[in-house]
């Protein structure tokens, strides 16, 4: 999977937000603040900008850049996680292609805009004419990087109900279907039923972090936002693979 | 869904265009959605940040002036502001005695503070943090998210702006933040929700005859649903856990704040319960707000802040202070 | 309807006691319902006492203190006060150089105030009256009630408060009150109803994408009924109609006044429009107020209102008040 | 006719308020401000409270207290406008029981709390023990004082959209009835009759006095809230006769 692959993918992201931008918004004010779509919304469209007008040429910067636009545009609780994940993955992407998969250095929360001086910009590709690509498993490594990143940023458990409960399983689908050898459509097919199935799981769920827990039992019976958006990104994936 | 605006998604700037050309004491960057002193930084006092998403006004923006804060980052509304914000507004106010960033406790709020102040370490600029979290309709356990910061979010924004103007350090100011929190909490009562711009409609749907208690100040629904009843009772609920959370004695500061929809002469209704019910307690209303302060757009309802005064704390309310929306000894 | 009331009958008198308690500086008779500064009155100085329908506040017993009213009479919600409250606030408030009344023009208070001053005057006290008129969406006639008054009376309470304070004879001060409101404007939209307690209900219903233009500050309808629009047009449809009826220029105070219901924010949009379409004019908005000043209980929407200053206006507009809602300079 | 009479007359558009109060008050939302029927069922309460605490003597005594309480009390328009028809009605009857019929001196609304310094205290009848009773005669002169003095207080003409559209043509009939000789029931239906339709007329009309004028062409098609309860005032005298 190369640089256009991600692209396809954040982008298809961003159009699925936009689609599904008023009911995100809808499951956000049953539980919450009612701006959870507007405030996806807003972040992907910017970072549809920014990768057209910066146009990255490798799978890390790709995603490094989609995740410090979405920290820079969204603000709120799902900015700072969001853009934690698609940071983390992209460290773990441009690391992988100058290493081998593996955990990056350094890239936790307090590196959000690290290395220090470099502002928010991405780094640059080495050889811009270098055609890189990550594999599978390079992909999985950066989705646990990821979901290991929103873990230590925003303290929740899978059970908390938040985007963590689609996240965390869709990553274990991610993750398992890589190791045991199946391809791209099968790993992404995986991959978005478990996020489903996370996402739906959230309904009976009493919140234990967020804006949601202030309903205490009254957040019981509503899909929590964040997950749902979080499905989002795993259909956006599987579309991305031409599914 | 009407509204006095031009767009849903230009509310923010376009009110920012507005307190430019109303408030000539304060200069506004449009870019950056940060509104400052017009004189920011002052030399060797410490600068004084807090921000939060909009649709409160008049905080936190309101709130910039002479005796409380330096500068103020209005995120989207309902939305915290994103690190930028926070970063270019410490360094405008960073006059070398460091910068306090006052957050409300937020998930959203404490992530893009916290990114801020790793990026201003880095830079250079010394943060100190206050952490406001006043809201007893909230549980508080390691487990959650922790207590909601509303109300109380004036006092500390008063308080250390009169004790950074005296020229203290930051850790000192720091800490004074944390004591005016510690010493305050909150209750808040819905009659009606709020629409949010962006959303269209009511985040809620209340019967005719229900209200919601135990809400925060985005617009959410409360912790439990009751039947409407006299302001007296719906007061006497507000203040019953207040005083269960934190018993009152002595001279305190109150504040009867309006959720942005309700008439004055209502809040003064609910401010003469407040006061009978201090006195019935022992504790004398020494000082005390009345009015819109910390709202949820159009919500029509109100909350109740009460901070346990000391000589200090007394001393720091009075102190002169010249902002948009608290003016007053100078 | 949902009110933070204990009942209907006894909400005058309920925030009546809640001002007395939130508010040292004041002296409330809650039995004859009439609101002074603490230390009325003041001796040598024309006494200001003004008093209208409640509904409205603050106007008008947020602006009693120094540099401004002495006396306000609020009568029932939207009821002009009965002159039982005006005789007795006159008495209170003369110390010797006679009483001014500000009275917004509508038939009752109007009427209420006479029969007031006539038995003043056969009581000793020495009277003025000012009438507020400003409102450009009724048109003036002989043959009707004329134009109402509305935000005009806080610009000529604190002009005609800052020029008494400076110990200036009764003539003086009511032909300087005359002066401030022929120099002045007001039109105001309304995106809501409000409720009156007594009433239940709304007072006139209006469609999800309507506007009523021309609205008073009783929660009446307005002139007409228009199709909702963004604020840059219903700005100007309001600016236009002081404009035309008083073309503006120089420099000017202005106010954008929210009608109870409408949040900060959107009201600092609006003035942003207000300021554009003012400095298009050759206008300059030299001096602001953005907030709730005169209400009309919980109604969404606002009122602009215009005065084209003078040297002296300016300096009295900046003289020092001390008001519950209006406080700067001192 | 003594002070009975005219206890009664007041008791019962008392209660005729209170019982339309709510529909008073409709119609002053339509085009007004919604407290009409609030503003007069206060005044009628407090004018029961006063003649059941000062029990006046005479048919003068009852209707002065009851201007003057109205005036104390209502505030509004309407307080000082009713304040004042009772007020000249009893100044009327007071010196018809004095000097026969006639016009009583001196009694404007610049006077409607003289004598100076009797504040608003009503004049004691001169010996409570004399029974003092008044003609038809003497009602119709009371009423042409009280339009008199609604005219030149609040300077509308019949036409306005007023109250006066109802007590001018009710005046008129109950006037022509009593010079025609009729008994006291006919007269009183005829003044019933001519405020109903008076009110009534009202509905086609622009206002041009009061908060209603400033809806120009909208207050038409909205009958006066101030003639609606002036029709109040009239039912009640028939039915203190007895109707
Ligand atoms: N501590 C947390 N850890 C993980 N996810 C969280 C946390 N707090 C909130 N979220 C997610 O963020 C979502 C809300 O995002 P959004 O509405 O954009 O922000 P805000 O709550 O600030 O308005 C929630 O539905 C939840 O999935
Ligand atoms: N100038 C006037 N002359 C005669 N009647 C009037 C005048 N102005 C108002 N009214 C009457 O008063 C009524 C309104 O009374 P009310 O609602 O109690 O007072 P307000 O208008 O002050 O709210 C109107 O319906 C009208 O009949
Ligand atoms: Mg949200
Ligand atoms: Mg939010
Ligand atoms: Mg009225
Ligand atoms: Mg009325």
């Amino acid at each position: 999977m190369d640089a256009r692959f991600f692209t396809a993918w954040v982008e298809e992201t961003a159009r699925a937000v936009a689609a599904g931008r008023d009911r995100l918004t809808r499951l956000d004010a049953a539980i919450g603040d009612a701006d959870h779509g507007t405030n996806l919304d807003r972040g992907f469209t910017a970072v549809r900008e920014a990768l057209s007008a910066a146009f990255p040429g490798t799978p890390g910067a790709v995603l490094t850049l989609t995740g410090t636009t979405l920290i820079r545009k969204v603000g709120g609780a799902s900015g700072p996680l969001y853009g934690t994940v698609f940071r983390r993955m992209g460290a773990v992407l441009t690391a992988a292609r100058r290493e081998g998969p593996g955990e990056p250095a350094g890239h936790g929360p307090a590196g959000w805009s690290s290395p220090p001086g470099a502002g928010y910009r991405p780094e640059a590709p080495e050889d811009p004419e270098e055609e890189v690509t990550v594999t599978l498993a390079d992909l999985a490594a950066a989705f646990e990087a990821g979901l290991a990143g929103v873990r230590k940023l925003g303290g929740a458990q899978e059970g908390d109900k938040t985007m963590v409960d689609a996240l965390a399983p869709a990553t274990r689908a991610l993750s398992g279907a890589v190791r045991a050898g199946r391809g791209a459509r099968e790993v992404f097919d995986a991959a978005l039923a478990a996020a489903r199935e996370g996402a739906v799981a959230t309904v009976p769920l009493m919140a234990r972090k967020g804006r949601a827990s202030y309903l205490g039992e009254r957040s019981i019976g509503h899909e929590d936002p964040g997950a749902a958006s979080t499905v989002l990104l795993f259909a956006a994936l599987r579309a991305a693979a031409g599914g | 869904m009407k509204k006095l605006i031009n767009s849903t998604d230009s509310v923010v700037t376009d009110a920012l265009a507005g307190m430019a050309a109303a408030h000539p004491d304060l200069r506004v960057d449009l870019a950056h959605k940060v509104v400052y002193r017009r004189a920011a930084p002052t030399p060797g006092k410490v600068g004084l940040v807090s921000g939060g998403g909009s649709g409160h006004e008049p905080l936190h923006a309101g709130f910039v002036g002479h005796g409380m804060l330096d500068a103020a980052c209005p995120g989207e509304i309902f939305t915290s502001p994103v690190p930028d914000q926070v970063i270019e507004a410490s360094h405008g106010v960073d006059g070398g005695a460091g910068v306090l960033h006052i957050v409300k406790n937020y998930t959203g709020d404490v992530m893009n503070f916290e990114m801020a102040a790793e990026v201003c370490a880095e830079e250079g600029v010394e943060v100190g943090t206050v952490l406001v979290n006043d809201d007893v309709a909230v549980k508080d356990s390691l487990y959650t998210a922790g207590r909601r910061g509303t109300g109380a979010t004036v006092f500390v924004e008063k308080m250390t702006g009169a004790l950074a103007e005296t020229g203290a350090p930051l850790g000192e100011v720091a800490k004074l933040g944390g004591r005016v929190n510690a010493r305050s909490r909150s209750f808040g009562v819905a009659l009606s929700s709020c629409t949010v711009p962006a959303a269209g409609g009511p985040t809620f749907d209340l019967g005719d005859a229900e209200v919601e208690l135990g809400i925060g100040i985005h617009g959410e629904p409360g912790r439990t649903r009751a039947p409407a009843a006299p302001a007296r009772e719906l007061t006497r609920v507000a203040m019953d856990a207040v005083h269960d959370d934190l018993p009152l004695s002595g001279e305190v500061l109150v504040m009867v704040n309006g959720m942005g929809g309700t008439p004055l002469v209502e809040l003064y209704v609910v401010f003469a319960e407040v006061a009978a019910y201090l006195r019935e307690k022992g504790a004398v209303p020494a000082r005390s707000l009345v009015g819109n302060y910390v709202t949820s757009l159009d919500m029509q309802g109100f909350s109740v802040t009460v901070c346990l005064l000391t000589d200090q704390l007394t001393q720091l309310w009075d102190a002169p202070v010249q902002t948009p929306s608290l003016r007053w000894g100078r």
